[in-house]
């Protein structure tokens, strides 16, 4: 092919016509696909404290809270609830996978960054 | 060897004697590295002389993590050994994994993973295309691919849930199904992207600036490259139609045709139309495989163990042959995961080739392997035993820094 | 190339690819003595993977001409304590004597 | 009188003048380029980011500055305003809102070739002043680079000199009022255009500061309030590289002219500005449209090239005025 200077100057000058390709990200809202792994998001309202998710964790993300007694017929069982450290998070989605009641789900919210620690400590499945 | 601080005294010594090599740090810290290691330049006038790496600088103890965790989380964590080709290394795990049992694999997961693993090494590509440009001084190029590239990880993104850390390989399967409605979208995009590798292509054979930056740079012949080692687009650059792909098929690559593509060259010229040329027969080799892929489970449920012995497996990663050697004492922990990644095969290599050229092409032809340093020092974003929690403030930062580069001002 | 820790020996394995075969040789090195001769001469490549295993298990490949840098391990990895992956050496020593604190 | 004359060396075609188109040709730069590539460029601060130059110019200004402790002090303080000096005084030779500029004098091109040369130099010193590896080879690039580009670019100058028969920038002008030098002399002008690139560190030239090679080249040093007058003087640069190219090639301020006399400074200042646009935009379409050359390549563009091309030009031109 010949060679030539400045072979990239037509499509610039298409470049320049048409809409820019960059979304200006924070003032405009972005469309997620359905799969989309975000925040991990639990439904107290279905955990039993069955432990599965803090054992298939890989980053050690969940830790299981005791939370006392409870009276089941005879017997005292304890009760468990996840505490989620989401800033180690690392969105495999081994504990939604595995937990036998899906509690636990992915949200679309991807904007975590936040300069404390604490307010991504989820202890959402602890108030019961 | 080499902590920054000294290199800069040695650097301004060499400035009083004209005469002698000048040594000029290229890292742990520099623009055309996004990754930190360090190369010690030296120079004569602008000629290299002679170049030595000290890498290790992002090494996070993998391999040792590796032998505290369960089989399974080891999957996520050999996937984020690198960010660009996460799923090769998740699927060379995996395979080896499997390699110790005696599992039927299904064939549609077979077929996905080698769609996944096509779409990575698009992305993989083009994403050093755009740096190419961008090291060579033409971020028009850099911009344009890179803007191309948001394609391939929106598509990504569609089928595995991100965009980056797929996490969709897992032992005996995949996790997450291809549906028959996302089949379309999928081909269109390939289509367009191999249009668009085309247009590039022309863009680079024309652009006479951008020529004389990347003909006849970094001439690897075919004997130096097989004597060293180099694997992957390196190696076909220079002639050698080395692919493990066809060489020894994986996951479906034995049902999907596939070229091998070769230069002569082996020029950074060549290794950007191999690659060039590669996004287009990875889009052929997508379309095929959404055609023909099978009906069918796309997973196996298993035990936590696996059976001892040791298997070792390689596959194609976007940058060349990524090797993984696991050993099993048949308990629900490995007992040793080894990982050879490409970008240290192709070290020696591109050391040998900067000799003698000048410090403009360093970048060029250095960056011309694709290293990912991430992956050379098995690097991790698990840390060691993932309770590691330790935060400075930026005062504590500045004491350390002081303390450690002029250790007298602090006694 | 691979190093393997089996108990009073170090195994180095060297895994060789031609066609659809790998080969895999091991070669055992008593823990005793730490020494294994180079295959630099024969491929120049494997110079950095035998850096890397004289890094990682303390095997010395004797002919190795850049046998006395380190590739991978920090600067500051104190020469008393085993090579990283041998079995018997812990992360939390490791953690301790290259200053990573709590 | 006086006061007049001192406000138009300050404000009005002087130093604030120079200084805003600066900061807008800066703004300009990153806009199209962004455009070009399929972004949007500079967006938050003011209208289109129309601000951001001036804002990125004073978060420099209250950044610490940290002098490199193997520096030579003196140099690495005083000559980033001398660096800073010689555009802006350029500026006030060239013609903007008439025929004669701010400052003039008989031969005062002569004057403005030797800012031109000065401002080369006083980059070298800055360069060698801040001892490090990479300022070492930025200095040796930037010293080739400068006996490369130099001669075209002197020769494209006299070249517009010999044909107006004037050693002064008026005398140029004045003797363009009805057909512009680059009709006559349009490898000349190529010529100008490449070489102030060159001179200027526009992409393909930005061989001494190039970014994935050197770092930041001969800045790489500099923080603070230093770099962020250095980083003006790069921008200024390109307003008096062009203003000169605009008096010496497209006539200057020069153009069809209403009969009101009131007007009249305006009317030249807008002609000027918009010649001024055209060429600010042709040099941010090479820059974005080309690959850096590696520093052999670009002696070899100039020596082989472009100064034969530049000579024949003049002899051309010569002849043309002999006949």
């Amino acid at each position: 092919m010949p060679k030539k200077i400045g072979s990239a100057i037509p499509e610039m000058i298409r470049s320049m016509i048409k809409k820019p390709d960059t979304e200006a990200y924070p003032f405009t809202k972005i469309t997620l696909p359905e799969t989309y792994r975000g925040k991990l998001d639990i439904d107290p309202a279905k955990c039993t404290g069955c432990s599965i998710c803090a054992y298939v964790c890989p980053a050690a993300v969940i830790t299981m809270v005791d939370l006392g007694k409870r009276k089941v017929g005879e017997k005292e069982l304890p009760v468990k609830r996840p505490k989620f450290d989401l800033f180690a998070c690392i969105f495999c989605g081994e504990c939604v996978e595995n937990c036998p009641f899906g509690a636990l789900e992915f949200t679309k919210n991807f904007e975590m960054a936040t300069s404390q620690r604490e307010t991504l400590v989820m202890k959402k499945a602890l108030e019961i | 060897m080499g902590e920054p601080g000294e290199s800069r005294k040695e650097a301004s010594a060499g400035l009083v004697q004209y005469s002698t090599e000048n040594l000029v740090p290229f890292g742990p810290i520099h623009p055309a590295l996004k990754e930190p290691e360090y190369f010690k330049l030296y120079l004569r006038g602008e000629t290299i002389v002679d170049v030595i790496p000290r890498i290790g600088y992002v090494h996070r103890g993998l391999e040792k993590a590796a032998e505290q965790r369960r089989w399974t989380q080891n999957t996520y964590m050999f996937e984020r050994t690198c960010g660009i080709c996460s799923f090769a290394h998740s699927l060379a795990y995996v395979q080896a994994v499997e390699g110790l049992t005696t599992y039927e694999i299904p064939e549609r997961a077979l077929y996905i993973r080698l769609i996944v693993a096509e779409l990575e090494r698009i992305h993989s590509h083009l994403l050093w295309a755009g740096l190419l440009g961008h090291w060579a001084g033409f971020d028009t190029l850099f911009m344009w691919v890179w803007r191309d590239r948001e394609i391939v990880l929106d598509l990504v993104e569609a089928v595995a849930g991100n965009r980056v850390h797929k996490s969709l390989a897992t032992i005996a399967g995949v996790k997450k199904d291809i549906p028959d409605s996302m089949k379309s979208k999928i081909v269109e995009r390939t289509k367009h992207l191999a249009d668009r590798a085309y247009f590039y292509k022309g863009i680079v054979d024309t652009e006479s600036t951008l020529l004389m930056r990347t003909r006849k740079v970094g001439n690897l012949k075919a004997e130096t490259a097989q004597k060293l080692c180099a694997v992957g687009p390196l190696v076909r650059a220079a002639g050698v139609p080395r692919d493990v792909r066809a060489d020894d098929p994986y996951a479906a690559y034995g049902d999907v045709p596939l070229d091998v593509v070769t230069r002569n060259d082996g020029d950074v010229y060549s290794l950007l139309h191999v690659r060039l040329d590669e996004i287009v027969t990875s889009a052929n080799a997508i379309d095929y495989a959404l055609e023909h892929m099978p009906k069918g489970p796309i997973r196996l449920k298993i035990p936590p163990t696996i059976p001892a012995g040791e298997y070792s497996t390689h596959i194609e990663a976007p940058r060349g042959e990524l090797f993984y050697f696991v050993k099993s004492s048949g308990t629900a922990i490995p007992e040793r995961v080894k990982a050879r990644t490409p970008t240290l095969a192709n070290l020696p290599t591109a050391l040998e080739l900067l000799k003698g050229y000048t410090m403009a092409d360093v970048p060029v032809v250095l960056t011309a392997i694709d290293p990912c340093f991430g992956c050379m020092d098995r690097l991790s974003f698990v840390d060691l035993d993932s309770q590691k929690k330790w935060s400075w403030t930026g005062e504590q930062l500045r004491e350390y820094g002081i303390k450690h580069y002029f250790p007298e001002r602090n006694a | 190339m691979t190093g393997l820790d089996s108990g009073d020996r170090i195994d180095v394995v060297y895994h060789f690819w031609k066609g659809d075969v790998i080969a895999s040789i091991k070669t055992p090195v008593p823990k005793s003595s730490k020494h294994a001769p180079s295959i630099v001469g024969i491929v120049p490549g494997a110079i950095l993977y035998e850096m890397e295993v004289h890094d990682m298990f303390g095997v010395v490949f004797d002919e190795n001409p850049w046998m006395d840098r380190r590739l991978l391990l920090p600067d500051n990895y104190p020469q008393d304590l085993p090579p990283p992956l041998l079995k018997d050496t812990k992360p939390a020593d490791i953690r301790k004597a290259v200053g990573v604190e709590r | 009188m006086m006061l007049v004359e001192l406000l138009e060396a300050l404000i009005f075609p002087g130093f604030l003048f120079t200084i805003g188109l600066g900061f807008l040709f800066d703004w300009l730069e990153r806009k199209v380029g962004a455009h070009m590539q399929g972004r949007i460029g500079p967006l938050v601060a003011g209208p289109h980011g129309l601000f951001q130059p001036v804002a990125d110019f004073l978060k420099l200004l209250y950044k610490e500055e940290i002098v490199p402790s193997f520096a030579d002090v003196a140099i690495y303080r005083i000559a980033p305003s001398l660096f800073f000096l010689a555009p802006i005084l350029g500026m006030l030779f060239v013609p903007v809102i008439g025929t004669k500029a701010v400052a003039t004098f008989d031969m005062d091109l002569l004057f403005v070739v030797f800012l031109l040369a000065y401002s080369a130099f006083v980059v070298v010193i800055l360069s060698f002043s801040s001892a490090s590896g990479y300022t070492t080879v930025a200095s040796g690039r930037l010293v080739l680079q400068y006996v490369s580009y130099e001669i075209p670019l002197v020769i494209a100058t006299i070249t517009a000199a010999v044909f107006s028969g004037s050693l002064s920038l008026a005398g140029i002008v004045e003797s363009q009022s009805r057909v512009w030098n680059i009709l006559y002399m349009p490898f000349s002008f190529i010529v100008y255009i490449v070489a102030m690139m060159a001179e200027l560190e526009k992409p393909p030239f930005d061989i001494p500061s190039a970014k994935t090679e050197i770092v930041a080249g001969w800045l790489t040093e500099f923080s603070g309030r230093s770099l962020a007058f250095l980083k003006l003087t790069k921008e200024v640069s390109l307003v008096f590289g062009g203003g000169l190219a605009v008096a010496l090639f497209l006539g200057g301020p020069l153009g069809p002219m209403p009969a009101n006399s009131v007007l009249v400074p305006v009317v030249y200042g807008t002609y000027f500005l918009l010649k001024l646009l055209a060429i600010v935009f042709l040099v941010f379409v090479l820059r974005t449209a080309l690959a850096r050359l590696k520093i052999a390549q670009a002696a070899e563009l100039f020596w082989k090239i472009l100064t034969p091309l530049a000579l024949a030009q003049l002899a051309l031109v010569i002849v043309l005025k002999g006949v």
